[in-house]
């Protein structure tokens, strides 16, 4: 069965002996129960975890939008405005929650919960370490396409419910350029699948390594493309600057949630930071090494043999660093998406569709056939080693 | 070792996916097709290349990790199957590059570009299929599907009189492939009707030596006979004399990449025919035959070269050089020697190469002067002066001049210089008037070069300009193969030495 | 010393890559083309000094390096056949060598002064270092097949050469006519090579002389004659074609269309002498091929015929390439007679004075410039007292007539002198030899005659074309025009090739006991010595100590018993002392007729108008050639075969069928039209259009009637079809 | 336990979901309780142990065609009152009456005819115990490229040409 | 208990739903609607059939190659509704009976 959290955990001793031991205690076997007691957990604090990065996001990017305006930027709750989201949080709960008159209520009422819940599912196969993943899919990079692409539907239906003007053109603005950004995307993702030979975002990483020429982006001059590729590809599926446009203030107010106030609005501005974050986690998987860690630190193996302590603390110190690993390097592309954001000026709505499938989309085939290629006459080895190594790829010539 | 199966496949069926992908491109998008095309040539090319360094040379015969064998039509024992050897791989690489340079000098074309280059294309499939294909059957239906696009290419981009030559050359191929089909079919009988009756792998080893065949009251021997038809069938390719004379028709009204093909390529599926086919299936009989084989060789050398002299077309005249060349190749596949084999096969590929450049060159002429006259019927000179007015085109002409004479250090000496090894040590007279060819062979030339090139710049000439870098880049591969195999010929000779040596050892047991 | 690959192949590949370069960048950059041409062949020249020193040095008449390394291999399990290259050196090579990178270098110096406003200055040198590297690469060839193809290699330069000013229309004909000619000798060559490689197994000059030695010629028949003569003979045509021969020579007056300096280097120092070299090279096999008295004869009727021709001629230069026939003939002829050192020996002292003859005629022709047609004058008719004008070349062509006619002191005395003194020994031997000794002593006399006339003509008397004069401009000594010339003429003072007239140790480089290090060095191969010889592999590492042979002392009777060494030195004298009684004669002659103008040349033309006439017309050789065999024989017989291919065989018997088949077609397309299309085809069209109205009427339009049939037939059948379930 | 209880929210999911897709007036209330049938099916499919089926099911419906639909409604005039040409209805979305009465007697039929073989098939179906779970990819995988390529190859042909076909029909024209 | 007979139901259930939509809506997308569902329905079925029945994976792949097919569909289909709109400003059935008579 699929790699777990529970799996990792019943891998210790103690794991193992409190089963027993709860088992004995309760007359019935719980290993079950305290699956899904650990799943439950790991879930809750998952999530509120990445609404705790979403509402971080939303305080970075103030703060960093504020660094490059030459700006003070939020200051005022909690040391350097650190504690500005939760202010927001409790402004947003004890707002009014005003629904139009003339808007679809069902709808209106369902979007945001559609938005949110599509984005937290995909935290599920979010490889955060080696061991502390909720679960690895053998379909994980399938899966999370699949729901992430509930947020499309979301913002089509939010902004189609709130019967306004522009919520509308924001909503069909945001579904259709999430459904054509898609392509790109996951062309270039196939094209990791292709050399790593799995759909497991945990395959994935453990394909790569943990010094940059042995990550994917490095891995050949296709990929070093479709890194780029995907990299708009994810700004524009999660509608960021410069392809905010569902939700352009100076052209549709506030684009899908114009009417939408108190909660459901924090829920869709939860929804898209935290899938910014989820989104970025996923590239930095893909192409950056993911949660490697240079050396071969992070299987904890170095502690448990090197440094000779005990086998529970040496693993889990690995799992740290792998954790560190990983979100210092999502962390480095959240900030480059904001500073994009703020750097950069929005797109036309004819220009973003002309870069997707004019530019873009060939460009991911391209690449998609060149990875093809590339696999087919290297090998799968990187180009490195075809450069360094020449000789060892040709067969059967003198 | 690794088995690299599909990569036959891909080198076959690559240009038929560029000829689909052609026709599918709106026919206004004329700089898409070319581009497409030159693309999917030079994809095709890389792959030989990627065929070549993978291909292990020490290996005599079919290498097992390219092969691929598929049932086709199950009932007869007719097989899809494919595989390379020392032989077949240079005329492999010869294919994949001329197509593709070949693309690159047909950018001039205008008239409906979208079914020239997919016809083109499918040409390159068809041609790649004789050259792979180790089924007979399989091997019989590529070389007349070959026929298909070359008779619409010659018909439609032709030349003044280019139904008649396109007509003829269909006409006077397709007797020699019936002769082939009965021969075909005959071999089916006689061995069995079992599951290798195409296979030409199981067929080769002179199974059929005591067989006899009654035919209209006589008793023939089987083999002797059925050599006689796949000769025929093969020598009309080649040509061989007497069946020579499509050749100068179809050569002078072809357009210039076609005549490229033609001479390049599809002249050396002949002789390919005889070592592939006709040798290793008959080899008593090819033996038996090898003085006539070497006699026809030898008239054609003298007879294509004295009748070379006395053009007056350039074209033409190169066209019948093709002959006389070709009678080399003939020659040193009568020798029946390992210098002399080696040296035939080595020769398809140079004149592949040199013959190649010599119609480029002509077509880039043409390009200038829309006329081919060394002398014009009315007896003024056709060009004059072209030294003068076109240095690099001049210097280029000069290396594939010499090299097409077999001037040392240029890549024609050497393989003429082994096909003579080679058949000193059988038909020592023979060898004698062969030489005869090589000094007619270089006497033509440098007369039409003289005629041509030498002397004052005649007023018609005065507004050619020279070669353009499109031309100059596809030239240069050639000029560089030309050369580079000319002082070092051992990448292409390490190729072909264990299979056609195998193929001596085979004959050498009769 | 040790060799190493390194100090060896450069000699061949610095002009080589100088020429590779050049070919690229020599329009643009043209003076750093013509630098590094100059460059290359000094260096070159830098090596094969270094390698003739170390010869020198071990002073010994066998001392030789030989490496091979494969070139390529046809080998497939018992069936053998590879082809290997090498490099052979022996004295003779050494020698060859700096003869020629040293006349290649001055002849490129000069070049520089003489082609310097040329139109094409960047491209002559282009060509003169692939000739440069061809040329020594066929020196240090070991087998015939290189020095095959480096041969051919020089002659595609000698054609590109003559050809040079390609917009003339002589120069092309030149061209064609000089390259046909050498390759009809060249098929002969390739058919020799086959010839011997049937018997040897390569063509490796030890494995032949090793073949020989062992008897494997002994009996082979090839087409009906003894093989080794065949193979002797082919490889002797390859030298006719080269080295322009009797009855090939007719290329080598024409070749005069190139430019000066190439003619120096091409058609006078060093291509036309390699044919000489080649049969020098084969001397064992000719003499078992029994060939050597054809060969005197070939060479003695060259020496005297074009000799003759040479008389007559008014062009400069064409007086020249006459007297180079006509001195290649001289050393053919020594080959015949055996006197293997002296042709040697003529064939060096030849390349150096020639190359300065001719460097100076280039030198004249160049400072004449006729205004009118603003071409250079060539004409000896209007030249005439330019030694005031140009007194350093006056000096230099002047030594070198000295040496070409044979004046004691100077080099061309004592090779030709050693050569007639040997033909004269051999017709003491064998009447057969008469002959050749004769038409040898009478081409001295006419060479001292005609190169004399040709001095006296141009360089005394009084200027007979004042106005060219006056425009001619004083000399001034320059580096690239005179000091070439001068060096050159200085190497015409026999004492470099025979130490004997001033004693030793005029030359450091040559060790003490070296009087007569000419003759001492290079001595015929003898195939004895070559029995159980085996050649070394090629490598990067020296590994020559261990195979060469033995020094061996030196030994001024190499080869001679005492009594045949007396009666050798006698008749050597005699022959010297004809030698000089017949260039008194000849120079007297000449100075009678053009100096002193006691005898009217005109006399002579017209008593012997006959002969005049057949002179002027070259013994009608290129009448024979060119209006009898081409036009009447080949041309015609072409086009005879183009006609019946075309006109007849392809017309009528291929063609014919399709009027056959077109009777057949008339039948079977009535049967066609009535039969098949009517009754069969178009019947079956009608019966189709009866149903289309039935079927119409069920068309309703409507999806959701069509569904809900759709459905209920599938229910019923499938109902009706899971009854038996 | 889990895949009962995934069972159970999923039927209702999809029931619940069909059922709404019929009655509800509002076509677009109809395409989002499509995709929460969709959902269900999904759900369904895991239960059934074919997670790439539902993994392909939620990119491929909840990520293309629903977005599709809803996309058709919005530009053929939505869920706006239209008098079409019959005059009959005033609310395209909604079948009349008479409609109503045929499809319920035609189920009634069909259910009836359906029940009874698929009664007549279980009644000879003996459940056996299940095979493990196991992943599906792998093989999905291989037998995609090996027994059944001809089948994939050409259904991307069909993918091929219904983009090209979508694209070429919807194309607004000029004349 | 979860059995065959379950998922049966439940697929036969769906695809009552697509029918009843199909044949009752005058809408076209509509009865786009109601055919996902009985592809659904038909898709549902191989899937239970193969966990069932046999472990074969044929079911999966089938099912695969439906939902393909959905796509398509849904892309043509919408396609030619939107055309059809444009030509005829109404996307009834009805509308679209050209072909009769």
């Amino acid at each position: 069965m699929n790699n777990t959290i529970v799996s990792y955990l019943s891998q210790f001793e103690g794991h193992q002996k409190f089963l027993a031991v709860a088992s004995e205690f309760l007359g019935f076997d719980v290993t079950a129960l305290v699956g899904f007691v650990i799943f439950f957990t790991a879930c809750f604090i998952l999530v509120n975890v990445a609404a705790a990065i979403g509402g971080l996001g939303t305080y970075a990017e103030r703060k960093i939008s504020a660094d490059i305006q030459m700006r003070q930027g939020p200051n005022r709750v909690g040391p350097y405005g650190l504690l500005q989201f939760l202010a927001d949080g409790v402004k947003m709960i004890l707002k009014e929650d005003v629904v139009p008159a003339q808007a679809d209520k069902f709808l209106f009422n369902i979007a945001p919960l559609l938005a949110l819940s599509g984005v937290f599912a995909t935290l599920a196969v979010l490889p955060l370490s080696s061991g502390f993943i909720l679960t690895d899919l053998n379909i994980g990079i399938f899966y999370l396409l699949g729901v992430g692409s509930v947020v499309g539907v979301a913002i089509f239906v939010g902004g189609y419910a709130s019967n306004s003007k522009w919520s509308l053109l924001g909503g069909m603005r945001g579904a259709s350029q999430i459904i054509s950004y898609e392509v790109p995307v996951t062309m270039s993702i196939i094209s990791i699948v292709l050399l790593s030979g799995g759909m497991s975002l945990v395959t994935v990483t453990e394909s790569q390594g943990g010094l940059p020429h042995q990550w994917f982006i490095l891995h050949n001059p296709f990929t070093f493309i479709g890194f780029f590729v995907m990299f708009i590809g994810t700004l524009a599926e999660a509608n960021r600057a410069p392809f905010d446009l569902p939700e352009a203030e100076s052209e549709l107010v506030s684009g899908y949630h114009t009417e939408y106030t108190g909660m459901k609005f924090a829920f869709f501005a939860l929804a898209e930071y935290a899938e910014v974050f989820v989104l970025c986690g996923i590239v930095s998987a893909l192409y950056l090494g993911g949660y490697k860690v240079p050396m071969d630190l992070g299987n904890g193996v170095f502690f448990v043999e090197n440094l000779g302590l005990p086998a529970v603390i040496g693993k889990n110190i690995g799992q740290l660093l792998q954790l560190g690993a990983f979100f210092t390097k999502t962390f480095l592309l959240y900030y480059v998406v904001i500073w994009i954001r703020w750097t950069l000026p929005r797109m036309r709505v004819d220009d973003l569709m002309t870069l997707c499938w004019k530019y873009l989309t060939p460009i991911s085939l391209f690449n998609l056939i060149g990875c093809a290629i590339w696999v087919y006459f290297f090998e799968n080895q990187s180009m490195w080693s075809v450069i360094f190594k020449a000789g060892a790829a040709g067969a059967g010539h003198h | 070792m690794q088995a690299h199966s599909n990569l036959l496949n891909w080198i076959l069926w690559m240009p038929m996916i560029g000829a689909i992908v052609t026709l599918l491109i709106p026919s206004k998008m004329e700089k898409g097709i070319r581009w497409w095309s030159l693309v999917n040539t030079l994809t095709t090319f890389i792959l030989t290349l990627v065929l070549y360094s993978k291909f292990d040379t020490t290996v005599p015969g079919m290498q097992e990790a390219f092969n691929v064998k598929i049932p086709w039509i199950a009932q007869f024992h007719i097989n899809y199957s494919l595989g390379i050897d020392g032989i077949s791989l240079p005329m492999i690489l010869l294919t994949g590059l001329l197509f593709f340079l070949c693309i690159m000098s047909s950018w001039t074309i205008t008239k409906q570009i979208k079914a020239y280059f997919s016809l083109f294309l499918f040409l390159q499939c068809s041609v790649f299929g004789v050259f792979l294909a180790l089924d007979f059957f399989l091997f019989y239906v590529f070389w007349e599907v070959m026929l298909i696009p070359m008779f619409f290419l010659i018909g439609i981009w032709g030349g003044e009189n280019k139904e008649y030559a396109a007509v003829k050359f269909f006409l006077y191929t397709f007797f020699g492939s019936i002769l082939m089909l009965i021969g075909m079919v005959a071999l089916y009988y006689a061995s069995g009707q079992g599951a290798d009756s195409f296979d030409i792998l199981a067929l080769s080893g002179g199974h059929f030596r005591n067989l006899n065949l009654e035919l209209f009251g006589t008793n023939f021997a089987f083999n002797k006979l059925l050599f006689i038809f796949l000769f025929i069938g093969f020598a009309i390719k080649v040509p061989v004399f007497p069946f020579h004379t499509w050749l100068p028709h179809a050569h002078v009204q072809a357009p210039t990449a076609i005549s490229v093909i033609l001479a390049g390529v599809l002249l050396k599926m002949g002789t390919y025919g005889f070592l592939r086919i006709a040798y290793p299936i008959f080899p008593e009989a090819s033996k038996y035959f090898s003085y006539s084989i070497a006699v026809l060789g030898i008239i054609n050398v003298i007879y294509g070269a004295f009748c070379a002299m006395a053009q007056n077309d350039v074209k033409k005249l190169v066209a019948y050089s093709s002959v006389s060349h070709m009678g080399f190749v003939m020659l040193g596949l009568a020798a029946m020697t390992v210098q002399g084999m080696n040296g035939a096969v080595l020769q398809m590929f140079n004149h592949g190469t040199s013959t190649a450049m010599m119609f480029l060159l002509i077509g880039i002429l043409y390009e200038r002067s829309h006329h081919r006259w060394i002398v014009k019927p009315d007896g003024t000179k056709g060009f004059g002066g072209l030294y003068t007015q076109l240095p690099k085109f001049s210097i280029i002409f000069i290396i594939a001049m010499f090299a097409s004479m077999g001037l040392p250090g240029l890549s024609g000496f050497i393989s003429e210089a082994l096909i003579f090894l080679g058949i000193y040590e059988r038909f020592t007279s023979i060898t004698a008037l062969g030489l005869i060819g090589l000094l007619i062979g270089a006497a033509y030339l440098l007369w039409m070069y003289k005629r041509m090139f030498f002397g004052d710049v005649i007023d018609e000439c005065k507004t050619y300009t020279d070669v353009n870098a499109r031309e100059i880049a596809y030239m240069t591969p050639l000029c560089i193969a030309v050369i580079v195999f000319g002082i070092y010929p051992s990448p292409i000779l390490n190729m072909m030495r264990a299979s056609v040596g195998k193929l001596v050892s085979l004959l050498a047991t009769f | 010393m040790d060799y190493t690959i390194s100090s060896i192949a450069p000699i061949v590949l610095l002009p080589f890559f100088a020429f590779a370069i050049n070919a690229f960048i020599v329009k643009r950059f043209t003076k750093l083309a013509v630098f590094i041409s100059c460059a290359a062949i000094l260096g070159s020249f830098g090596f094969a000094y270094n390698i003739f020193c170390d010869f020198m040095t071990v002073y010994s008449a066998d001392y030789h390096i030989h490496k091979t390394f494969n070139w390529f291999n046809l080998s497939h399990g018992n069936l053998n056949f590879k082809v290997d290259m090498g490099i052979y050196i022996d004295n003779m090579s050494a020698v060859m060598l700096l003869m020629v990178t040293g006349a290649a270098s001055l002849i490129h110096i000069f070049s520089t002064y003489y082609m310097k406003e040329d139109v094409r200055y960047g491209r002559f040198f282009v060509y003169l270092s692939l000739f440069t590297s061809a040329m020594l690469g066929l020196v240090l060839s070991d087998n015939l097949l290189s020095v095959f193809i480096f041969w051919e290699l020089m002659g595609f330069c000698s054609y590109s050469l003559i050809g040079f000013y390609y917009e003339k229309e002589g120069a092309g004909n030149a061209s064609i006519k000089a390259f046909m000619t050498t390759r009809v000798g060249d098929v002969f060559f390739l058919f020799g090579i086959l010839a011997i490689w049937s018997i040897v197994g390569n063509v490796t000059f030890v494995d032949i002389y090793k073949t020989i030695a062992a008897g494997g010629f002994d009996g082979a028949m090839a087409l009906g004659i003894p093989l080794a003569t065949v193979a002797a003979f082919s490889i002797f045509m390859g030298t006719v074609g080269k080295s322009a021969q009797v009855p090939l020579q007719v290329w080598l007056p024409d070749a005069m269309w190139g430019p000066t300096p190439c003619s120096a280097l091409i058609h006078a120092a060093t291509m036309v002498a390699a044919g000489v070299y080649l049969s020098l090279r084969c001397y064992p096999l000719m003499e078992v091929g029994n060939l050597t008295t054809a060969i005197a004869y070939i060479g003695g009727i060259t020496a005297f015929g074009a000799a003759t021709i040479a008389l007559v001629q008014t062009d400069i230069k064409a007086v020249l390439a006459y007297s180079t026939i006509s001195q290649l003939g001289y050393m053919v002829l020594g080959v015949g007679v055996g006197s293997y050192n002296a042709a040697f020996m003529h064939l060096i002292t030849h390349a150096v004075f020639k190359a300065c003859l001719f460097l100076s005629a280039g030198s004249v022709i160049h400072s004449l410039h006729d205004h009118h047609t603003h071409g250079h004058v060539q004409e000896m008719p209007r030249m005439g007292g330019l030694r005031k004008k140009m007194p350093y070349t006056f000096i230099a062509m002047l030594l070198c007539t000295f040496a070409i006619a044979g004046v004691p002191l100077f080099s061309g005395f004592v090779s030709k002198d050693r050569i007639l003194g040997d033909a004269l020994l051999a017709a003491g031997y064998s009447k057969s030899f008469i002959i050749p000794a004769a038409l040898g002593f009478g081409g001295a006399l006419l060479t001292a005659f005609y190169m004399f006339r040709m001095m006296f003509l141009t360089f005394f008397g009084e200027p007979r074309d004042k106005e060219l004069y006056d425009h001619t401009k004083e000399e001034k000594i320059s580096w690239n025009r005179n000091v070439p010339l001068l060096i050159l003429a200085v190497f015409t003072l026999g004492v470099f090739y025979s130490g004997s007239l001033t004693g030793q140790k005029i030359v450091k480089v040559f060790p003490k006991d070296s009087i007569e290090w000419f003759k001492t060095l290079i001595v015929e191969p003898k195939v004895e010595k070559f029995q159980n010889y085996q050649s070394e592999p090629f490598a990067w590492t020296d590994t020559r100590n261990k195979t060469r042979f033995e020094r061996t002392k030196y030994d001024p009777t190499y080869g001679l018993p005492q009594e045949e060494y007396d009666h050798v030195h006698h008749v050597h004298l005699i022959g010297a002392g004809m030698s000089v009684l017949i260039v008194i004669l000849g120079v007297g002659m000449a100075a009678m007729m053009y100096l002193l103008r006691l005898w009217n040349p005109g006399w002579w033309v017209n008593t012997f108008a006959r002969f005049y006439r057949a002179l002027q017309n070259k013994y009608y050789f290129d009448d024979m050639y060119v209006k009898g065999l081409i036009k009447k024989g080949l041309l015609p017989l072409n086009n005879l075969l183009a006609a019946i291919d075309m006109g007849i065989y392809d017309r009528y018997a291929i063609d014919g069928w399709q009027y056959v088949v077109r009777k057949i077609y008339l039948v079977s397309k009535w049967f066609d039209n009535i039969m098949v299309d009517t009754v069969a085809v178009d019947g079956t069209g009608a019966s189709v259009r009866l149903m289309n109205i039935v079927l119409r009427t069920l068309q309703s339009g409507r999806v959701q009637f069509y569904f809900i049939i759709i459905i209920f037939l599938l229910t019923f059948s499938s109902y009706i079809f899971n009854q038996n379930f | 336990m889990f895949e009962n209880i995934l069972f159970f929210i999923s039927s209702f999911l999809v029931l619940g979901g069909a059922t709404m897709v019929v009655l509800s007036k509002n076509l677009m209330h109809a395409c989002i309780f499509l995709l929460f049938t969709l959902f269900g099916v999904a759900g369904l499919y895991l239960t059934l142990g074919a997670d790439f089926l539902a993994a392909a099911q939620l990119v491929v419906y909840a990520g293309g065609v629903v977005i599709l639909m809803l996309f058709g409604i919005m530009l053929t005039g939505g869920t706006e009152n239209k008098e079409n040409r019959f005059g009959i209805e005033k609310i395209p979305g909604m079948g009349s009456v008479k409609t109503y009465i045929v499809a319920g007697v035609s189920i009634l039929f069909i259910a009836t005819v359906v029940l009874k073989i698929i009664a007549n098939y279980m009644r000879h179906y003996q459940q056996t115990d299940l095979p493990e779970y196991m992943t599906t990819v792998e093989r999905i995988g291989h037998s995609l490229l090996t027994d059944h390529i001809l089948a994939f190859e050409i259904s991307s042909i069909l993918l091929l040409g219904a983009l090209i076909g979508a694209a070429m029909i919807a194309r607004p024209r000029k004349s | 208990m979860v059995t065959l007979g379950s998922y049966l139901f439940l697929s036969f259930a769906l695809f009552v739903a697509g029918l009843a939509v199909i044949i009752a809506r005058k809408n076209i997308i509509a009865m786009l609607l109601g055919i996902e569902l009985m592809l659904n329905a038909a898709a549902l079925n191989f899937v239970a059939y193969t966990r069932f029945v046999n472990s074969n994976i044929d079911g999966h792949i089938m099912a695969l190659f439906i939902i393909v097919i959905a796509a398509a569909e849904a892309a043509v289909g919408l396609a030619i509704v939107i055309r059809f709109f444009q030509l005829r400003e109404s996307i009834h059935i009805d509308d679209a009976a050209q072909l009769q008579n």
